[in-house]
């Protein structure tokens, strides 16, 4: 057993390093440091960079325009780019949909749809989850009716992220009203602009358009845009969530974000000392650092057995939970570092040029929004509970009942 | 021994809290709610007879705070309190009767980590004094009529009153997160009157000690809130075809919440009956019960977000600024950290 | 509001602490202090003195020789009492038998019963839990089966604790094995050297012998020793369990073991400074400091709610929990404080009279099979997962389904 | 990177699982196991070949004391690998081969919880030294043929070679709550023989980090062992008509607890990497390992023993050797308290 890196993975994480110096405009790494809120152009441009080097589909085959990655190489790249500030790559067309499209989708649809993600110019979104079908997303209720060489779709979807940016939607819609909950399900592709989608925002409550509601109304969407067998979109839908685990724990983001931690209360001061210096915060500071440490080798661990054998299901259960937790954990010391300032709501100062006088300590403006924001991963894509009941049935086996 | 509310405290919960469940709207912007308020005895409680008011003792606050923290109302009940508070008997009539409006500037800008501590300073000028410093956030300062302001002068901390229209005053409001608004408050040689009892440093502690209680007693008044609202939802909301408080799991982390709620309330009435008795370790007791509110109500946030689940996401989430508030009073006067070292300091003392 | 003892309270307060300084033997308090086993004579010893004051039966009406005392009285007395280190009085007969007894019993049973605990004649012991009936104690199967003027009582006991004192035991037995689980259960009092009855002792994990496993086969108990009506006696365990609160939160003894704790740091040291100043230790034993100090008042507020109204499961549910894991919590500390000296495992040392060298500090001998014992509190009379489960339904009043 | 166990460990991990699974008896309180187990390779694995073992990395120790873990056997495995360490160049064959038992006698009976800390002295006497000083708890002493000492020489921290049937040496042993027996050991003017590098100072640090780490790989079988045998029993018990198993709350805190053994098997796997890959900041990690253990370890004892119920209160409880062994680990060579707070301070540095 070892940690350490082998000399061609050295060699990759250089290669990484000099990319990201090279290629990854300060604009966006500024904006991505100081948790500035991110336009639709930044993550085009950003995407279209990696796009150029062949890096923006980590987990394609390379005949696809994949890069063909080991997960450890994808590991890499992921706390390279975390460390660099780096836009994330907007997971929902080039992990998400692609990963179906890639296991179950025709040629014709791969040959339609892939390359348009690669070259930005389709923007994916989801419609998964409904008002009534949240942690139960099989209990969803959007229904497409086969009308000839079409479908048509009624229902609603929610919690859609970045819809606003999107031009299409992949979406589990009921085909069959009469079979069980589960066995009913379609996966079905729609263009944004057909007639009878509505989009409506959401606005979270730390201020921020980034969710929507979308409505379908007698949408009529093309039959070959079903990916797969019909009523069988639930089996899609979980391979989909177990596929892309390279970033479940957020290991890169999280490292970033406790680096950042770390500054801030080096300078934020107590008594007239370091805060860091704290006996209680530097306690606090130091279970974060050491569970986010273990979480690191944890998530090699099951990498690397996922990448000899099964996914397993348990594993990226345990990894999204955990995961998660640390991840919330670092949102919650940087908004106690702010203390009082944590409270002034500045959303003017979230924004790409913010020019006026900064309100407390410099990142104390992007403080609370940050820590609510965050509360929706312990919460979305299986709440840390449905989590949970994976864990006991699939890796702790106990019974049902 | 007594847990019960004397009648009058009994009818001031009652009314109070009709009115800021019936008829206030926090999105006013004008005086009406405060003077509605003020009538209906809400400021008069914060202050013994000798002082314009009826009141005046610790669980009189706690009574009013509480029902504050249930309506998230964001009248300047707090600074009013401190302000009043830190001038002693010399607290004006306009300030008892809600004519004119008060804000107490006494966290600094600098030490957002040292509740207690003080930078800003006062030199003598005249009859007068002149203060520059830099406090910061200060609730409600862009309404104020007055300002009370804690600073440092050749005898020690003491309370001054300055007129926001004064020279060298200069204020940059903002909206706070939990609700109403706040600001910066920059002083530069700006001229003030010295209030309150000789012994300021006492007057003031007594002020930081009274105000925390109120906050504690706040933070009650949300908890209770969420609480209820999160068992509501509980019983209507379904997932898997059944009411997910069904889930045995979820009844447990809230029958642990529920148990933990009832010892932040036992935590508030310990530091108000405390104060009231004027027991030598009051402030030990002030802290447990901050510590106290700190951890259990950062908890009792955070679960009734993950329970409600997406819909507590939403700026639309009807308690959402119960829950920010009440994160937020966290981390004000002290937060958790602060007050389990300082229980921990006062008991070697 | 206020927290002030009233005058009269105060008075009585002094008068138990007079009592505890003139009655209560110097012999037995430095045991219970030092956390020595205690004997059945020793128990003896102090019920016969406390029941020579009349402050035995502190929830007994006065007609039967009880204290008559208030909630608050109860609870000065049983704080003052701990804080005095004198030994626990056994709760199964003179609080749990004589309380169902007094509210369901006849008056011949009174009369049989009620004076021989207080003279001591007799000592009940508890038959309830059943090996395959823990939190589940409606599952028992013990059976009596009635035959003239008696029942033929077969099936066995567990965990019966202080059964090798008892000459009685009062049991749930199923009286009706056709009835749904609850509703054929009866309540029936059980000579201990009635032929067929045998004891078998169990080893605690700390080495103590506490608890005990009770053996009936075909005991003859005469019809007369039934309480109250055949099969109704779920009806009585439950009042029985709920009846008796003042104690549930276990505030006097966590305060002695608090004060116990605080000593014990104040001394152990750490880097050449006590213990107690360590930022970590410091901060976890104010945690609990605080958290019992808050019980105490949450339990004097239910205490005094209880007095007038209906006492509720619910709050008896939350003193049961929380006064437990306080106490836990505390037995824990000292375990840490003995550091490695915690592991040295020296049951003749927890005698009386142990002559022999100390190993380690005086306090250590005893920790962990202090620490250890107390293990037993979240999972007896009603594990504290049961206990959760009654606040949801009674409290919270959500739906069992 | 690579989380495979070589093919030798491998086999070793077979070799020794098996032989304490099937063949192995705590009670024997003969040395025929400690013979048996040091012909299957235990020792050897413990110290390189120029040593005469056969491996001497982290990993290769934490092999072994993964399933001493599951067995909770009590034999002399930490003593000799300590007392083996300590001595470097200078460790005997008898060592090695297991036909001599040697103990590691470095915790001092007034020093509980400063580890690293040690007021023995030796003071010189002609070609040899003589100790003074009182060391305890110290496992497996009273059976030990050799006992190395550490005490602060005129040049520092170095490690000694003791005969027990010297003068000036008392033992006084007892038995230990974990299993096996330890003792106390007063040296007075005792003589006693200097082993190990000329860096004593360093060799002890180096042997109490890999104590340290063996200790954390111990907790991890132990661990494993708790959570399957929790299962098992959750399976098969039945409350309410049904296994308990099934009930969501469980499931959950196992669920969560999982996750813990998991990461605790991390912690233990990065401190092992960190010492074998000659890492600077080794004794950091070999800290997070050990505050990690310390908390988790715990944590599964604890909820072993509730979800258990009353069987697990019982002297008779198959797992109640492993529950309290892994607590006891958790307060020796520092606790988690002690570890965090060097965690913190090793960074500063």
């Amino acid at each position: 057993m070892n940690l350490e890196l082998s000399p061609s993975e050295l060699q990759f994480r250089d290669e990484v390093r000099a990319f990201l110096k090279a290629e990854l405009p300060k604009r966006l790494s500024d904006k991505v440091r100081d948790l500035k809120r991110l336009t639709k152009a930044d993550y085009e441009e950003w995407h279209s960079i990696l796009n150029r080097r062949g890096w923006l589909a980590v987990s394609w085959p390379a005949e696809w325009g994949g890069t063909g990655w080991s997960v450890i190489q994808r590991y890499i790249f992921e706390v390279e780019a975390a460390a660099a500030h780096a836009p994330r790559v907007v997971a929902f067309g080039v992990s998400m949909f692609a990963a179906v499209v890639l296991r179950y989708g025709t040629q014709a649809q791969k040959e339609r749809w892939l390359p348009r993600i690669l070259d930005g110019s389709d923007w994916w979104c989801q419609g998964f989850s409904e008002p009534g079908a949240g942690s139960d997303l099989a209990g969803l209720r959007t229904t497409a009716v086969r009308d000839g060489d079409d479908y048509i779709v009624n229902g609603q979807k929610t919690w859609t992220t970045f819809g606003h940016f999107a031009n299409k939607i992949f979406c589990l819609v009921r085909t069959d009203p009469a079979a069980k909950k589960q066995e009913g399900i379609s996966f079905l592709a729609i263009d944004m602009d057909t007639p009878g989608v509505e989009l409506r925002p959401i606005i979270l409550l730390d201020g921020e358009h980034e969710v929507n509601e979308v409505f379908f109304t007698d949408v009529r969407v093309p039959a070959d845009n079903l990916v797969g067998e019909e009523n069988a979109g639930w089996t899609y839908a979980k391979y989909l969530l177990a596929h892309e685990r390279t970033g479940t724990a957020l290991i890169g983001e999280s490292t970033a974000a406790l680096a950042r931690l770390k500054a801030i209360v080096a300078t934020e001061t107590k008594a007239g000392k370091p805060l860091s210096q704290d006996p209680l915060f530097a306690a606090r500071l130091a279970r974060v650092e050491i569970e986010l440490a273990n979480l690191t080798t944890t998530n090699l661990r099951m990498l690397i057995r996922s990448d000899s054998s099964a996914a397993s299901m348990a594993d990226s259960a345990m990894l999204k939970i955990r995961g998660t937790e640390v991840r919330q954990q670092i949102t919650a010391l940087v908004r106690e570092a702010a203390g009082p300032y944590a409270a002034p709501f500045r959303l003017d100062a979230l924004e790409e040029g913010f020019n006026g006088e900064p309100v407390g300590p410099d990142y104390a403006a992007a403080a609370m929004p940050d820590y609510l924001n965050h509360r929706k991963l312990t919460i979305y894509a299986g709440s840390n509970e449905v989590q949970r009941e994976i864990i006991a049935s699939a890796a702790l086996e106990l019974p049902r009942r | 021994m007594n847990f019960d509310l004397s009648e009058e405290q009994r009818l001031l919960a009652d009314s109070l809290g009709g009115y800021l469940g019936k008829r206030y709207d926090r999105d006013a912007g004008d005086r009406t709610h405060w003077s509605a308020l003020a009538e209906l005895g809400v400021i008069g409680a914060f202050f013994d007879p000798t002082r314009g008011g009826f009141g005046g003792s610790a669980f009189d606050v706690a009574v009013v705070f509480e029902q504050i923290g249930r309506a998230v109302a964001i009248e300047p009940f707090l600074g009013t309190l401190m302000a009043g508070t830190a001038m002693g008997d010399d607290v004006p009539e306009a300030l008892v009767t809600g004519t004119e409006l008060f804000a107490f500037a006494h966290q600094e800008a600098a030490l957002r980590h040292d509740p207690d501590t003080v930078l800003t300073t006062a030199v003598p000028d005249g009859a007068g004094w002149r203060l520059t410093g830099h406090k910061g956030p200060v609730r409600g300062i862009e309404q104020a009529d007055h300002i009370v302001v804690t600073s440092i002068g050749p005898t020690g901390l003491a309370s001054f009153l300055v007129d926001p229209a004064s020279e060298g005053v200069s204020i940059r409001g903002y909206p706070m997160i939990d609700g109403g608004r706040g600001g910066e408050l920059v002083l530069d040689n700006t001229p003030a009157r010295l209030v309150g009892p000789k012994d300021g440093a006492s007057a003031i502690a007594r002020t930081l000690m009274i105000g925390t209680v109120a906050l504690c007693w706040e933070a009650v008044g949300i908890m209770d809130h969420l609480r209820d609202a999160t068992l509501d939802y509980m019983r209507i909301r379904t997932q898997f075809g059944r009411a997910i408080g069904s889930f045995q799991v979820l009844q447990h982390r809230m029958a642990d919440l529920a148990i933990d709620i009832e010892q932040a309330r036992s935590a508030a009435i310990n530091a108000a009956a405390a104060i009231d008795a004027g027991r030598r370790d009051a402030a030990r007791v002030v802290s447990a019960a901050k510590y106290t509110i700190g951890t259990t109500g950062t908890r009792v946030a955070e679960e009734s977000i993950q329970i409600h689940g997406g819909i507590a996401m939403t700026w639309e989430f009807p308690s959402s600024l119960h829950a920010k508030r009440l994160i937020q009073i966290g981390q004000e006067h002290g937060d958790a950290d602060h007050h389990l070292a300082r229980f921990v300091a006062l008991a070697a003392a």
